[in-house]
């Protein structure tokens, strides 16, 4: 068959969003890709600009539907270096309980995403199922499933609810042994080893000169995890490791998410023990003062950053958004070259889309 | 009592009728001509396929039926449920539904084989029907080389894909057409060869021989237990099933080579790929299971009971696996199963050699 | 070219559009900053000012780099060569401020619309509604 | 198991027990499934059970709302607007009318709402055929009050925290509070009108030249809510508000 591009999405099932992945195939063989993103693009930063401080929190938690949480703290977190806020102890660790939680749930619902575009649709249905638990324990705190709205400029909205510690201890006891079951459904299966092993291979070197981070490089090896590296909130207060995988394919993206889950239990459980009395919330200013200030941290799906610039008044001048997708995505073509067409799901799967945040 | 006799005996008392009014009312020549044998035999024919053909149709509705619920039952789900006992009529809703859509015909497509694609397709599925006995009495023909036959019709199938997934205009269209192509001819081998052993050890290539025989002996699963895995294997490949849909992966092609087909053509070409996993799961049954062999219950009964069992394998095969990438799917094939299939018809040889069946 | 710490493990650092291109070499190769976070433009209505956030694995510092860009030659050197993480972000500050960046590989619209004849985040353009 | 297997190398396909892994797996869901009954809330005959502080449209208790616009004031969609409705037992009265439609369910009204007049209710369905349904009047927006409803600022200020203060009880004694820039009032009483919680009381303070008294408005900051009423309507921008912090 001769060359030809071809246009897969914006609406396509593999792109969980709206994107445009441009191929171009020589029968079934990749030789080179372009993504074409932009479709959601709702100008978000200029948004910001005209609402103040505390609005801006619910629009952060929509910047990304799966993780909103990790974006409206990272939001909180921006302003309260800008302002120069400490954050009681209290507040930080529930900020990191329910961060974790927040996490395993974007990861469960990459997984559940991870097994359609592979074609196993139990697996959507098992990890799905068992995100509801999170979402329950997220919308016992914090009233609502999927937008949150809970971080505070200096601190949280509200406390945890009396019997908070008790469910989540069982619902994390329950999903742990429900991780054994997807790695029986994922690990176990000849078929998914096939479809991933040794697929999409993204080098170390090649993954930190694009800027990938998050899961995507630790999957290549690179021990990189902000919540390590240039620690926020309490996490250098727990004890906890850094997951990666040397193996560089999809399969070792999709084990070191694995890891991370088993991981983030972890951290819940100690956070929880951990978690000092005291108020949850410090009354923020109103007005910032002229500087600038940037925080960032392990968003789920890699690195996120925002820098914001304070100009005196109660809106910020100019707010940035580093999405990690919006990096990683350029990278994919390096990813893509040499492989089937039937890669491109499992290889686009692995990164973790999410596009509202790609594209802001 | 066979099914053309049966069919038979109510042509003749429906012709009886028909022929006693004519005859009052006059047209004494045209109830000769219709009582006269060859119009009966032909209306006996006609009313034997439309017979068949409401089995099939009933058959594949309940197996979309069964894999509706029985894949939700695998998702911890419920499937349909809404329409009819336990979601049964949905089927028939959406069926409904399909035929009040919009007929679209894409504006670059090449109009004549696009229209013509579903219709090979349809028309090769119901085909099947025609040497798919259900019993000793309920069947249609009896054909010497009725497995011959079976998949000579299967293999039609490529080409109506290749021709619709050409003439759709669309490279989703085309790249799942090729991939068909590539599968089916992959795959129609270890098929044969794996059936070859259960002919060998029959002696026939007629259906309703190869089930007398396993009634006389053992189901063939037993001998030949290295035959039915790689038939299985290969018979869900041809039906393109999940692990090995990949003519129309949904999450790479879309729809494959289905894409551009909307309405009641899509309609049809569900309902024939329904009917293509009846008959290969009825040819699993007649060739490894014994057929309609079976204490108590009437054969056409076991033999339904035991074609749902096997597409229940079928269903429990796509709720807990992946898809195969097309290079493997076509690795599996010829490194693996070719070789499998080869064996076996060693071991079916050594057996009739040594006359243990 | 003015340094300075402002925090635990943060630098700043504010350089002329000339020797950015020469620093940020540096930062790679002399003090192995090898992670691009983030390219930036802000409109400061009288000038531009393109943002760089690098960071380094070994030991977590990020330096804040800051250039000024004249608005009405907003052009600055490419860091794409260096980092090519930087190839998405200078082509969102391209689009998003007209800042353009010499030797980008390929600098054009990314999220917006290629034939949009304005620059939607510069202070000049008001959001309508509010 | 997987991790084993030879990195690197090129995968051949196996016929080995591999793919029966997975089967057994779903095979031991759908007999829990079919035993037990499955995970489907089947929505519209069943429903979710939902936490008292589920954050569904936001509810008005009228009586206890007294208008100062807070919660129109901290909206990030704008929909909420003070309109003036009437009713036989209050009279004439300015209160909020929400669009449920631009909502985003944040629950930023009920939570800054100083008197907890703004609660969240669990109701999520809130479909209409026309745009203009989804516009909720005052009376429209009234929710049956349960506790749990209501959402409150639970913050201690920077300085307490500071000095070592431990929880405290929601309340708004950090609240931000008017102040006074004595040199441009003219004493025209408009924020004691615009009051709406009677927090300001015209006090004479001295006598001018022409014999008229000077009146200074006072502050009760019990009363206040700090809606900032008083400093946007003031014809001098002689009151400005005082962070507390």
């Amino acid at each position: 068959m001769a060359e030809m591009w071809i246009n897969m999405g914006p609406q396509h099932p593999m792109t969980h969003g709206l994107w445009n992945l441009r191929v171009k195939v020589e029968g079934e063989t990749i030789l080179d890709a372009e993504p074409v993103i932009g479709y959601l693009h709702r100008g978000w930063e200029k948004l910001t600009e005209y609402r103040t401080y505390p609005q801006i929190i619910p629009l952060s938690d929509r910047l990304c539907y799966g993780s909103s949480m990790t974006w409206s703290h990272l939001y909180c977190l921006t302003i309260e270096d800008l302002m120069g806020i400490e954050v009681p102890e209290r507040a930080e660790y529930i900020r990191v309980v329910v961060l974790e939680l927040q996490r395993i749930a974007s990861h469960l619902m990459w997984i559940a995403a991870y097994g359609t575009d592979l074609g196993l649709l139990t697996a959507f249905v098992y990890c799905m199922r068992e995100r509801e638990l999170f979402l329950d324990l997220l919308q016992s705190v914090t009233g609502a499933r999927m937008t949150y709205n809970y971080p505070r400029i200096g601190g949280v909205r509200n406390d945890l609810p009396p019997d908070f510690e008790r469910d989540c201890l069982r619902a994390l006891d329950y999903f742990e042994k429900k991780i054994d079951e997807y790695e029986e459904i994922f690990d176990g299966s000849e078929i998914f080893l096939m479809r991933t092993r040794g697929i999409g291979i993204l080098k170390p070197a090649d993954g930190m000169n694009l800027g990938v981070t998050g899961a995507t490089l630790r999957g290549s090896g690179v021990k990189i995890d902000l919540r390590k590296h240039d620690p926020y909130s309490v996490y250098d207060e727990l004890d906890w490791e850094i997951c990666t995988h040397p193996d560089c394919d999809c399969y070792a993206r999709y084990r070191v998410r694995m890891d991370e889950m088993r991981m983030s239990c972890q951290i819940v459980r100690e956070a929880l023990k951990k978690m000092p009395a005291g108020p949850i919330r410090v009354k923020a200013p109103r007005n910032a003062p002229k500087k600038t200030a940037y925080a960032r941290v392990e968003d789920p799906r890699g690195e996120g950053l925002m820098y914001v610039i304070g100009n005196g008044t109660d809106k910020p001048y100019r707010l940035k958004v580093r999405s990690p997708i919006f990096v990683t995505v350029s990278a994919v073509p390096i990813m893509l070259r040499g492989y089937k067409v039937a890669d491109v799901p499992s290889i686009m799967g692995s990164v973790d889309m999410c596009l509202g945040e790609t594209d802001r | 009592m066979d099914l053309y006799q049966f069919t038979e005996g109510i042509v003749s008392w429906l012709v009886g009728i028909v022929n006693w009014l004519l005859n009052w009312l006059g047209f004494h020549g045209l109830a000769g001509w219709l009582g006269s044998p060859d119009v009966i035999k032909f209306l006996t024919l006609l009313g034997e396929s439309i017979v068949l053909l409401a089995v099939g149709f009933i058959v594949a509705i309940t197996m979309i039926w069964q894999e509706r619920k029985t894949l939700g039952r695998l998702m911890d789900r419920r499937g349909a449920m809404v329409v009819g006992p336990a979601g049964y009529f949905q089927n028939i809703a959406d069926g409904l539904k399909t035929l009040l859509k919009e007929y679209i015909i894409p504006e670059k497509a090449d109009k004549t084989p696009y229209n013509w694609a579903p219709v090979i397709m349809i028309g090769s599925s119901i085909l099947l029907l025609v040497a798919i006995p259900l019993s000793d009495r309920f069947y249609m023909t009896d054909l010497d080389i009725g497995l011959l036959f079976i998949f000579a019709v299967f293999s039609i199938t490529p080409f109506a894909i290749l021709l619709g997934g050409w003439a759709s205009n669309n490279k989703y269209s085309l790249i799942g057409g090729m991939r068909s192509a590539a599968q089916l001819i992959s795959y129609e081998i270890p098929l044969l060869l794996s059936m070859v052993g259960v002919v060998l050890l029959a002696g026939s290539l007629n259906v309703g021989e190869i089930v007398m025989a396993q009634e006389n002996s053992v189901w063939f699963i037993i001998p030949q237990f290295i035959g039915f895995i790689v038939f299985m294997i290969a018979i869900v490949a041809e039906v393109e099933r999940i692990p090995f849909d990949l003519p129309e992966a949904e999450a790479e092609l879309v729809e494959g080579w289905w894409t551009e087909y909307g309405g009641m053509r899509f309609g049809l070409l569900m309902l024939a790929e329904y009917f293509r996993g009846y008959a290969g799961a009825a040819v699993a049954v007649l060739l490894f299971l014994g057929g309609w062999n079976g204490p108590f219950l009437p054969p056409e009964l076991w033999f339904l009971i035991k074609v749902f069992i096997v597409f229940f394998v079928f269903i429990w095969l796509r709720g807990s696996l992946t898809r195969v990438r097309i290079d493997q799917i076509l690795n599996i094939g010829w490194k693996r199963l070719l070789p499998l299939a080869m064996v076996n018809i060693v071991i079916a040889v050594a057996i009739k050699t040594l006359g243990w069946i | 070219m003015t340094v300075g710490v402002v925090g635990a493990r943060r630098i700043a650092a504010r350089a002329t559009r000339k020797a950015v291109y020469s620093l940020c070499e540096h930062l790679k190769n002399g003090l192995s900053f090898e992670h691009i976070s983030c390219v930036t433009g802000v409109d400061k209505v009288d000038h531009l000012e393109v943002v760089y956030h690098v960071s380094s694995y070994a030991n977590g510092c990020m330096i804040e780099v800051t250039v000024d860009v004249p608005i009405d030659d907003a052009e600055v050197d490419s860091v794409t060569a260096i980092w090519e993480g930087a190839n998405w972000h200078e082509r969102e500050a391209f689009e998003l401020f007209g800042i353009r960046f010499k030797n980008h590989p390929k600098l054009e619209r990314l999220l917006l619309p290629s034939d949009l004849g304005y620059y939607p985040f510069r202070k000049e353009f008001k959001l309508r509604g509010r | 198991m997987a991790e084993k297997t030879k990195k690197g190398k090129k995968r051949t396909p196996k016929l080995s027990c591999y793919v029966f892994r997975p089967m057994y797996a779903t095979l031991k869901e759908t007999v829990r499934a079919t035993v037990h009954r499955p995970d489907t809330v089947l929505y519209p005959w069943e429903k979710l059970e939902l936490p008292d502080n589920y954050r569904g449209r936001p509810g008005l208790v009228i009586e206890r709302c007294i208008g100062c616009g807070i919660c129109m004031r901290i909206c990030p969609t704008g929909c909420i607007e003070l309109v003036e409705v009437e009713d036989e037992q209050h009279g004439k009265m300015r209160r909020p009318q929400m669009n449920i439609g631009r909502c985003m369910m944040c629950g930023y009204c009920a939570e800054y709402c100083p008197k907890n007049a703004m609660i969240v209710t669990p109701e999520y369905e809130l479909a209409a055929y026309t745009r203009q349904d989804l516009i909720y009047d005052p009376f429209e927006l009234q929710h049956e009050y349960k506790p749990g409803y209501e959402v409150s600022i639970v913050e201690v200020l920077p300085s307490e925290l500071k000095r070592g203060v431990g929880e405290k009880e929601p309340g708004r004694e950090g609240k931000d509070r008017p102040e006074l820039s004595d040199a441009k009032c003219i004493g025209c009483a408009r924020c004691a009108k615009i009051c709406p919680a009677f927090a300001v009381e015209m006090i004479q303070v001295g006598v001018s030249d022409k014999g008229k008294p000077i009146k200074r408005p006072k502050f009760d900051f019990s009363k206040c809510v700090g809606c900032e009423q008083c400093v946007e309507n003031c014809p001098r921008d002689a009151l400005t508000m005082k962070e507390v912090l």
